[in-house]
C-alpha cells in the first residue's frame, strides 16, 4: 500500500513538472508594472469580496476579473499618481461567516483603499459593519436589497445604514415597479403570475413588482416559488397555467428563467415571461427564452453606450472570453468609482489611513460614466442611475423597447 | 380537473425519470448494502457526457437527429459506466469489509468530488447548460393536457428498461448469480459465483440506466446543471426506500409515487411548490420510521 | 457483520523491498543528508520572478549574503543535518525517523519547486537558463527521496518506547516547553507568508512550512517522543489542560494576535465546537448525521430572534447567556426529534433521514417559515456581545498591551471549545460513552448487554445538537447576521470532513480537522476553486488509507483514568475530613 | 414445587411461511444447567433469540421467575437473562476491561448528569464497576489483560471474555450459545469447569452445543430440538438412551455421532489456528 502511494506521488510530481516544463515565461505576466507611470510611492489595494468557489463562482469570478480590468486600466493610465494599484480578491464562498473573515482580512491591511463586493446581500450584511469600523468604502456591484442602504422601512422611513456602503446596481424597489408599469400600462397585461426562486434578489424584485401591479389596477393571480437549483418546472407551470395569466413575472436569474420559459411554451402556456436584469443575458435565450419574453435592465441600452462596448472589448482582450457574467460591468464601474475617488483623495500626496474620511466623501460624490451608464450615488449610497430599459426577445436577440426613468 | 390531469401527467414523467435512477440505488443496495450516495452524480455525469458527445460531433451530424441522438445516448452511457466502474473499483471495493460508515462516507466524498469535477472542468458548467435540440419537438395534446413527446419517450424507456431488467434478473444465469450474491454472498461464492464480477455488473447496470436517464433528462427539460444529480438522487433514493430497497418492482412503483407526490403536493398542499420537496422528505421519514422495509420489501430479520 | 480494523500501512512494509534496500540504507541516508545540505546552499531560481524575489533570497543573490539562510532553505538545511544525525547517531526506530525527515525534505523541495515552475514559468526557472543555474530544488527532491528510501532500507521498526520516568517538576517543565513550542508553531504557521494581501507566495511558504513541520513531527513521533509526551500529559492531566488552555489564550499575544487571525481563529473555534458535537454522534455513537449544521442554524436563529436585532421576530430581547441556553435547548429538542427514527431505522438509513431533515431546514428557513427566519433577507444587525461595556468586536487595552479587535470573541470561543471538549471527554469515559461505543461496535451485542440502544442514540443526537445550538448562538452574535445560506448541506459535509480528517472519536482530532479545513483555504487561495473537490477527494482517500484520521482516537489506558478517579476520590474524602 | 427460574411455554416462531419453532416448552430450575442440542437448522438459535427477546415469539411466552419477559433484548438483560453469541461478538476496539464494564451498564446508577460532570458519585460508581469487572475477569481466568484491545485476544480468551461480560450484568440465567465451538479438548474441559463454577455462584445456565459429549458431561438436564420441535427432554442418561434421539440426530448410532462431532470440532480448531 505504502509502495503504491509513494509511486503515485512520484508520478503526480513528475507529471506536474512536465506540465510546467513549457520553458519559461520569464518575460510574460509582468504586465502590471504600469508601463511608464510613476509608482514610486508603493502599492495600494482594491479589495474584492465575492464567491470565488462553489456554485456562484461564475458570477464571483466575473466580478473579480472586471475589477482587475478596471485596476489594470488605471495603472496604464496612471490614474493614481505615484501608486501602483492591485486587486486582492477574497473568497466569501457565498457564506456570511466567510465574508466577515474576508472583510476582516482586507480591513486590517492599511493599503486597502476600498472594496468591491459583495455578490450576496446576506454576505453584505456581515461585511458592512466590519468595513465601516475601518472607514473603508464598499461599493457593491450586485446587492439589490433596498434594506442594505435605507434600512428596514426603506419606503416609508429611509435611513442611511452604513456611511461606507454604496452600490452601482439598481435596487429592487426601482426595477420591480418599472417592470410593473410596463406590463400593466404599456403591454396591457392585467393578470400576472409571479414565480420566484426564493432568493433575496428574486423574491425582493417580485415583492416590489406586485405592490406596483396592484397600484396600477392589475392583478397578481398567483405566486409560486421554485428551487434555485431546479430544472424541472412542469409542476409550477401546470399550476400557473390553470390561473390563466396574461404574463408571468420571474424573480430570479437566467439559469432557471430560460428553461422555465421554454417549458412554459411546451406546456401550452404561451404568455411572455418577464424578469429583471438577472435574466437580461444572452444565455437566457440560449437556454430557451422565447420570442416576446421581457426583461428590465439598469441604464440605457448597451449599444447606445460607448463605455459599455469599450468595457466588453477590453474585457475580451484581457481575459480571452466574455465571462464577465451578470455583474461584470457593475463591478468594473464599482472599481472605477473607488479608483476615481482615490485619485481625488490622494491628489499627488501620499496615502495614509487618515485619508479614509475624505476617501469616503469622495466616493460619495464620485461621478463618472461607466459601462452601465452614469455612476453616481445618492444620499443613501444608492446609484442615482435610475434609467431603466425594457428589453424584449426579438428574433433571437434582446432588443430594447422602452427606456426611461421610474417616476412612480 | 384539467389541472389535476396535467399534474398527474407531470408526476408520471418525473416518476419515470426517478425510476431509472432509483433502480441503480436499489440494485447496489441489494447486493452490497451500500447506499451509493454518488449514484445521483453518475446520472449527472452521464447527462454531461451526452452533451459533450454532441458537442464533439461534426456539424453535419449535429443536424441529423437520427444519428446524433443515439450517439448521445451511447456517449452518456459510456461515461456513466466508466465513472461507475472506476468508483466501484477504487473507492468501494477496498472498503468491502470496512465498518459500515466507511463506504457511506466514501460515497459522500465521491458525490462531492464528481459534482465539483464537472463544475470546474466542464466548460461553462457553473451555470445551467442548454441541451441540443435533437429530441422530438412538440407535444401530445389530450384535451387540455399537454405532454411533451420527450416525456412520452421517457416514460416508455423507463417502463421498458425496468421490465427488461426485471426479466434479466429473474431469468438469466447472471441474474441468478446476482440474486444469490444478494441473499448470501459467502454461499454464492462457494457455488462458484465471482462476487466481484457480480458487483461490477450491478454497478454497470445501474450506470446504464442512469446514463439513459441523464440524456433523457436533458432532452425533456432542455437544460442541465450540476445540481441535478444530488436532487434527483435524493428523490430516487427515497423512491427506492419507499418501494423496499432491493426490489426492482418496488423501486419503479416507488418512483412513480414520488413523482406524483411532488407535483400533487406542489399543487394542493399548503405552501405550494415552495415546500414540494419537503413533502417528499416527510414521506421518506415516515416510511423509514413506520415501514422501514418499504412497500414491497420483506421485514429484515435480525441476525444474531 | 464486520469489525473495524485499523490497518497502519507502516507496519506492512513489503518484505522484499526491505531486503532489496537494506544494504543501501545508510549510504542513501548519508547521501540524502549531504544533498539536503547542499540543496539548501544552492540557488533555487535562475532569475527574479515576475512578482518579485522568490521568498527569502533564494535566487542567485544568495551568494551575496552567504549566511542568510532563512525561510524554507533554513528548513532544508535543518532537515539535511537531522537526517545525518538520525542515521549515524544511536536513534530509536531509526528507519522511521529518517523516512519522516525524508518526507519533510521531499515536501519542502517539491512545494517550492512546483511554485517556482508554475509561478515563475517553466522548468527553466529551476534548472538552467541564460547561463545561470539553479538546481537547488531538484537536488532537494533527490535528497528527500533518497532519505525516504534509506528509511525503508534501514527498516521500519515499531515506534520507540521511552521507559524512563521523570519527576513531577521535570515533567511540568517538559510539558510547558512542549506546549509553548506548539503555540509557537501554530502562531508561526498562521503568520507564515504574511497576513496582508501583498505576498503572492504566501501559499507556497505556508505549504512549505507545513511540509517541514510534518517531517519534524513525524521524526519526533518515530523516536517515540510524541508517545512519551502524551503519556506524560496523561499522567499530569490537569496540569496539561491548564497549560494548553493558557497557550490558547496566549495566542492573541503572539504574531498571530491581529484582528484577522482572531476572526479566523474564532470561526475555527465555532466550527470546532460544532464538530466536536458532531463527533459525539458520528465518532462515539457511530451514527452518520448529514444534516448536522441545521442544529447550528436552529441555535443561531433562536439567538438571533432574542438578540434585539431589528428584524427579530419575537420582540423580546434576552441577555446572551439566557438566549444561548434557549438556543441550545431548542436545538437539542430538534436533535431528539431528528434522532427519534433511530428507534426504528438502522444506521445508514438514518443518515438519509438526517440529510432529509437538513434539507427541510434549509427549505423552511429560506421560505421564512413562521416568520422567524426572515427568509432570504436573513436577520442582520445582531448586536455584538458586550461585557462591562466592552463590545466583543472592539479591541481592548490591558495595561500597556493593546489587544486586537475580536480578542474577546476569541476568548469566549476558546472557552466554548474547552467546554465542549470537556463534555465530550467526560461523556466518553462514562457509562453513557461506553454504551455509545458499544452501539457503534456492535449494536445487537450492545442490546444484549442491556443497553437501551434507541434511548442512547437519541441521547447522542440530543447532546450533539445541543452543543451545535450553543455554537450557533455564538455564531449569530459573532457574525452579526443569520442567513439560511450559512447552513446548507455542504456545510454539513465540511463539518463531517473535519471530524473524519481529524479522527472519529478523537477530541484533538476534531479541533485539528476544523482548523485545517479553515486555515488551508485561507492560505491556499490559488486553489480556492478546487476547495470542495479536494474535500471530496480527501474523504475518499482518508477512508481508503487512514480511516482513523490524523489524530486517531488513541485508546486511553484504563489505569490512567483510574488513577484520576482515585485521586478525585481521595481528594473528596480529604475534603470531607477537613 | 418452586417456580422455575426460566420457563418457555409453548413457544412458536413463524418467519413468513416458515415455522422455525413449533410449541417448544422448556424449564430451567434454579442452580441447574440445561443443555439444548439438535442438528443444524433445528431452531436452537431461533429459540435462543426468543429467550433473549431478540425475537418476540409468534405464540407462547417466556417467563423469568414467573414474570413474562419483555420483548426487548435490553430489558430482558435488565431483568436478569444474559447471553453470549455463537460467533463471538465482543466490542472489538474496546479494551478487555471496558468490554466487561459495558456489561455493568444495567447495574450502574450513573445518570446523564453524573456522566457529564464526573462528580464524586461518578468516581465511586466507576471504581465499583471496575472492581467488579476485574473480579469477573479473574473469575474467568483473564488476569492482567485489562488494557488489551479485545480484538487482539486469542480465540479462547475472547470466548471467556464474552462470558465475563455476560456475567457482569448480574444475571439469574446465563445463556451460552456454543461456548466451546472451535476449542481444543483442554479448553473445552476448562470451559466445563468454568460453567460449573458459574453454577456454584447461583446462576442458572442454558447451553446450546454441538459437542454431545460435552453436553452430557455438563448438564443436569438435556433438551433435544429437531425441526423446531422438542423431541426429548430429561437427564443426560435418559436422553442418551432414547432411540429417537439417536435416529433424529444424524440417523447414526451414538458412538458415531460422537466421533463426527469431535472430528468437526477438531477441524474447526484447525481453521481457527
Amino acid at each position: 500500500m505504502r509502495q503504491h502511494s509513494v509511486k503515485s506521488a512520484a508520478i503526480v510530481g513528475a507529471a506536474l513538472l512536465v506540465l510546467a516544463a513549457c520553458g519559461s515565461n520569464k518575460t510574460e505576466g509582468g504586465g502590471n508594472n504600469g508601463g511608464s507611470c510613476d509608482t514610486s510611492k508603493g502599492t495600494l489595494t482594491v479589495g474584492v469580496v465575492a464567491p470565488l468557489s462553489g456554485n456562484l463562482s461564475a458570477l464571483g469570478i466575473g466580478i473579480k476579473q472586471s475589477a482587475e480590468l478596471a485596476v489594470d486600466e488605471a495603472n496604464q493610465k496612471c490614474t493614481v499618481k505615484g501608486y501602483k494599484l492591485t486587486v486582492s480578491a477574497q473568497d466569501d464562498e457565498a457564506n456570511p461567516a466567510k465574508g466577515a473573515q474576508a472583510a476582516t482580512k482586507l480591513s486590517t491591511d492599511p493599503n486597502v483603499v476600498g472594496v468591491v463586493g459583495t455578490l450576496n446581500s446576506s454576505v453584505a450584511q456581515t461585511v458592512q459593519p466590519i468595513l465601516r469600523d475601518k472607514k473603508i468604502p464598499q461599493v457593491s456591484p450586485a446587492n439589490t436589497n433596498p434594506t442594505l442602504t435605507r434600512g428596514n422601512d426603506f419606503l416609508t422611513a429611509p435611513k442611511r445604514q452604513f456611511d461606507n456602503y454604496f452600490r452601482v446596481c439598481a435596487t429592487d424597489d426601482l426595477q420591480g415597479p418599472y417592470a410593473a408599469n410596463y406590463l400593466v400600462e404599456k403591454a396591457g397585461k392585467k393578470k400576472i403570475a409571479i414565480i420566484t426562486d426564493g432568493k433575496t434578489y428574486g423574491a425582493g424584485l417580485a415583492a416590489e413588482l406586485s405592490k406596483q401591479v396592484a397600484k396600477k389596477g392589475g392583478q397578481i393571480v398567483g405566486q409560486e416559488t421554485v428551487g434555485e437549483k431546479d430544472t424541472d418546472f412542469s409542476g409550477v407551470i401546470a399550476k400557473v397555467k390553470a390561473l390563466a395569466p396574461d404574463a408571468v413575472y420571474y424573480g430570479g436569474e437566467y439559469p432557471a428563467a430560460g428553461p422555465l420559459s421554454k417549458q412554459m411554451a411546451s406546456a401550452g402556456l404561451n404568455v411572455p415571461l418577464m424578469g429583471g436584469d438577472g435574466i437580461f443575458d444572452g444565455k437566457f435565450i440560449e437556454l430557451g427564452g422565447k420570442e416576446g419574453d421581457l426583461a428590465t435592465s439598469v441604464g440605457a441600452p448597451t449599444e447606445s453606450l460607448a463605455t459599455a462596448k469599450a468595457f466588453v472589448d477590453a474585457y475580451k482582450k484581457k481575459f480571452g472570453k466574455e465571462d464577465y457574467a451578470a455583474y461584470g460591468a457593475f463591478s468594473y464601474d464599482a472599481a472605477n468609482a473607488i479608483i476615481g475617488a482615490l485619485a481625488k483623495t490622494i491628489d499627488g500626496a501620499a496615502w495614509d489611513e487618515s485619508k479614509r474620511d475624505s476617501m469616503l466623501t469622495n466616493v460619495g460624490s464620485y461621478s463618472g460614466s461607466g459601462a452601465t451608464g452614469e455612476v453616481k450615488f445618492d444620499q443613501y449610497g444608492d446609484s442615482t442611475n435610475k434609467v431603466l430599459t425594457v428589453y424584449s426577445v426579438t428574433s433571437g436577440k434582446w432588443k430594447d423597447v422602452q427606456t426611461g426613468e421610474f417616476t412612480g | 380537473m384539467s389541472v389535476l390531469l396535467q399534474q398527474l401527467a407531470n408526476g408520471v414523467i418525473q416518476g419515470a425519470l426517478i425510476a431509472l435512477i432509483a433502480l441503480g440505488y436499489t440494485m447496489v443496495y441489494g447486493i452490497i448494502q451500500l447506499i451509493n450516495f454518488a449514484h445521483g452524480e453518475v446520472f449527472m455525469v452521464a447527462s454531461y457526457g451526452g452533451l459533450a458527445t454532441f458537442t464533439l460531433l461534426p456539424d453535419d451530424l449535429k443536424k441529423s437527429p437520427a444519428v446524433a441522438l443515439p450517439l448521445m445516448f451511447v456517449g452518456g452511457i459510456v461515461v456513466a459506466v466508466l465513472v461507475a466502474v472506476i468508483m466501484e473499483r477504487f473507492a468501494y471495493r477496498p472498503l468491502r469489509n470496512a465498518p459500515r460508515l466507511a463506504p457511506l462516507i466514501t460515497a459522500l466524498g465521491v458525490s462531492v468530488f464528481l459534482q465539483e469535477a464537472v463544475r470546474v472542468w466542464y466548460p461553462n458548467a457553473t451555470s445551467n447548460l442548454p441541451y441540443p435540440k435533437v429530441f422530438p419537438e412538440g407535444s401530445l395534446s389530450l384535451g387540455s393536457v399537454n405532454i411533451a413527446w420527450t416525456g412520452v419517450l421517457l416514460v416508455g424507456l423507463s417502463v421498458g428498461l425496468s421490465v427488461i431488467l426485471q426479466t434479466y434478473i429473474n431469468k438469466s444465469r447472471m441474474g441468478r448469480a446476482m440474486r444469490a450474491t444478494a441473499q448470501d454472498p459467502d454461499t454464492a461464492k462457494l457455488m462458484g459465483v465471482n462476487p466481484d464480477r457480480v458487483i461490477v455488473l450491478t454497478f454497470i447496470f445501474g450506470a446504464v440506466l442512469a446514463g439513459v436517464a441523464g440524456v433523457m433528462f436533458g432532452g425533456y427539460l432542455n437544460n442541465i446543471n450540476i445540481d441535478m444529480g444530488f436532487q434527483n438522487g435524493i428523490f430516487a433514493f427515497t423512491a427506492a426506500v419507499l418501494g423496499g430497497v432491493g426490489s426492482i418492482r418496488g423501486a419503479v412503483i416507488g418512483a412513480f409515487i414520488i413523482g406524483l407526490i411532488k407535483t400533487l403536493a406542489g399543487q394542493y398542499m399548503p405552501g405550494g411548490t415552495q415546500y414540494d420537496y419537503v413533502w417528499i422528505f416527510v414521506v421518506l421519514i415516515l416510511v423509514l420510521v413506520f415501514r422501514p422495509q418499504g412497500l414491497f420489501g420483506e421485514p429484515e430479520r435480525v441476525r444474531a | 457483520m464486520s469489525t473495524s480494523t485499523v490497518s497502519t500501512p507502516d507496519t506492512t512494509t513489503p518484505v522484499e523491498k526491505r531486503s532489496a534496500l537494506a544494504p543501501l540504507g545508510k549510504p542513501f541516508a548519508a547521501a540524502g543528508g549531504v544533498l539536503g545540505i547542499v540543496a539548501a546552499l544552492l540557488p533555487w531560481v535562475t532569475f527574479t520572478l515576475n512578482d518579485g524575489n522568490w521568498p527569502d533570497k533564494s535566487t542567485l543573490q544568495f551568494f551575496d549574503a552567504p549566511f542568510a539562510v532563512t525561510g524554507f532553505r533554513w528548513h532544508v538545511l535543518l532537515l539535511g543535518v537531522l537526517i545525518l544525525v538520525a542515521a549515524f547517531a544511536p536513534t530509536p526506530s531509526k528507519g522511521r525517523v529518517v523516512r519522516a525527515l525524508g518526507w519533510g525534505l521531499t515536501l519542502v523541495s517539491f512545494v517550492n519547486a512546483a511554485y517556482i515552475t508554475v509561478k515563475g514559468g517553466g522548468l527553466g526557472a529551476i534548472t538552467a537558463l541564460d547561463g545561470v543555474t539553479a538546481f537547488g530544488s531538484i537536488v532537494g527532491l533527490v535528497a528527500g527521496v533518497l532519505a525516504i528510501l534509506a528509511g525503508y532500507g534501514i527498516g521500519i521498526e515499531p515506534v520507540g518506547e521511552w521507559k524512563f520516568k521523570v519527576s513531577t517538576p521535570v515533567a511540568y517543565l517538559v510539558l510547558l516547553v512542549s506546549f509553548a513550542a506548539v503555540l509557537y508553531a501554530v502562531a508561526a504557521m498562521l503568520t507564515t507568508g504574511g497576513v496582508g494581501t501583498s505576498n503572492p507566495y504566501s501559499g507556497a511558504i505556508f505549504l512549505s512550512f507545513l511540509g517541514f513541520a510534518a517531517g519534524v513531527l513525524g521524526a519526533l513521533s518515530g523516536v517515540g517522543f510524541i508517545r512519551w509526551l502524551s503519556a506524560l500529559s496523561e499522567q499530569h492531566r490537569v496540569f496539561s489542560v491548564i497549560v494548553l488552555a493558557a497557550c490558547a489564550l496566549l495566542l492573541p499575544f503572539t504574531d498571530a494576535g491581529n484582528e484577522y487571525w482572531m476572526t479566523v481563529a474564532a470561526n475555527i473555534g465555532i466550527y470546532a465546537a460544532t464538530a466536536i458535537g458532531l463527533n459525539i454522534v458520528v465518532g462515539l455513537a457511530g451514527l452518520l448525521d448529514l444534516g448536522y449544521v441545521a442544529f447550528m442554524g436552529i441555535g443561531a436563529l433562536v439567538a438571533a430572534n432574542f438578540s434585539g436585532a431589528a428584524t427579530a421576530h419575537f420582540g423580546i430581547t434576552l441577555p446572551f447567556p439566557v438566549a444561548a441556553v434557549a438556543a441550545a435547548i431548542v436545538a437539542g429538542i430538534f436533535g431528539a426529534i431528528v434522532g427519534s427514527p433511530t428507534l426504528r431505522v438502522r444506521g445508514d438509513y438514518l443518515a438519509i433521514v438526517t440529510l432529509a431533515f437538513g434539507e427541510i431546514f434549509t427549505r423552511s428557513a429560506q421560505n421564512n417559515i413562521g416568520g422567524i427566519t426572515n427568509g432570504s433577507n436573513a436577520i442582520p444587525g445582531i448586536p455584538p456581545l458586550s461585557l462591562f461595556g466592552n463590545e466583543f468586536n472592539k479591541s481592548i487595552t490591558l495595561g500597556a498591551v493593546k489587544l486586537p479587535a475580536g480578542v474577546l470573541y476569541y476568548i469566549l470561543i476558546v472557552l466554548l471549545v474547552a467546554a465542549t471538549m470537556a463534555v465530550f471527554a467526560n461523556l466518553k469515559f462514562s457509562r453513557i460513552g461506553r454504551a455509545w461505543i458499544a452501539i457503534r461496535e456492535d449494536e445487537d451485542a450492545a442490546r444484549a448487554m442491556g443497553i437501551r440502544t434507541g434511548k442512547m442514540k437519541i441521547l447522542a443526537f440530543l447532546i450533539g445538537a445541543t452543543l451545535a445550538g450553543l455554537a450557533g448562538a455564538v455564531f449569530a452574535h459573532k457574525n452579526g447576521t443569520v442567513s439560511y445560506e450559512s447552513f446548507k448541506f455542504l456545510e454539513s459535509v465540511t463539518l463531517l470532513a473535519a471530524v473524519i480528517l481529524g479522527g472519529m472519536g478523537s477530541i484533538p482530532g476534531a479541533v485539528l480537522g476544523a482548523a485545517l479545513l479553515f486555515v488551508l483555504p485561507e492560505k491556499l487561495r490559488d486553489f480556492e476553486d478546487y476547495r470542495l473537490m479536494i474535500f471530496g477527494l480527501a474523504l475518499i482517500l482518508i477512508m481508503r488509507f487512514r480511516p482513523v484520521g490524523l489524530i486517531p482516537d488513541a485508546h486511553r489506558r484504563a489505569e490512567m483514568i483510574e488513577r484520576a478517579d482515585e485521586n478525585a476520590e481521595e481528594a473528596h474524602v480529604e475534603a470531607k475530613k477537613a | 414445587m418452586s417456580t422455575p427460574v426460566l420457563e418457555a411455554r409453548d413457544v412458536s416462531m413463524v418467519f413468513g411461511g416458515l415455522k422455525a419453532l413449533k410449541g417448544v416448552t422448556l424449564t430451567l430450575d434454579e442452580g441447574k444447567i440445561v443443555g439444548l442440542i439438535g442438528p443444524n437448522g433445528a431452531g436452537k438459535t431461533t429459540f435462543f433469540n426468543c429467550l433473549t427477546g431478540l425475537y418476540t415469539p409468534t405464540t407462547g411466552q417466556v417467563l423469568l421467575k414467573g414474570n413474562v419477559l419483555p420483548g426487548d433484548p435490553a430489558q430482558v438483560t435488565d431483568a436478569g437473562v444474559a447471553r453470549t453469541f455463537q460467533n463471538i461478538r465482543l466490542f472489538p476496539s474496546m479494551t478487555v476491561l471496558e468490554n466487561v464494564m459495558v456489561g455493568r451498564h444495567v447495574r450502574m446508577k450513573q445518570g446523564p448528569l453524573a456522566s457529564l460532570f464526573h462528580g464524586p458519585a461518578y468516581h465511586r460508581g466507576e471504581k465499583a464497576a471496575r472492581e467488579r469487572s476485574r473480579e469477573l475477569l479473574a473469575f474467568v481466568g483473564l488476569n492482567n489483560l485489562d488494557d488489551e484491545l479485545s480484538r487482539n485476544l486469542p480465540y479462547g480468551d475472547q470466548r471467556r471474555l464474552e462470558i465475563a461480560r455476560a456475567l457482569a450484568t448480574d444475571p439469574a440465567v446465563l445463556l451460552l450459545d456454543e461456548p466451546t465451538a472451535g476449542m481444543n479438548p483442554q479448553e473445552t474441559e476448562a470451559t466445563q469447569q468454568l460453567i460449573f463454577r458459574i453454577r456454584e455462584t447461583g446462576v442458572s445456565v442454558v447451553v446450546i452445543e454441538h459437542d454431545i459429549k460435552f453436553i452430557f458431561g455438563l448438564c443436569d438436564s438435556v433438551s433435544v430440538l429437531v425441526q423446531g420441535e422438542l423431541l426429548v427432554e430429561g437427564s443426560p442418561e435418559v436422553v442418551r438412551a432414547d432411540p429417537r434421539v439417536v435416529e433424529a440426530y444424524l440417523g447414526k448410532p451414538p458412538e458415531e455421532v460422537q466421533h463426527d462431532v469431535e472430528a468437526a470440532a477438531a477441524s474447526a480448531e484447525e481453521e481457527q489456528a
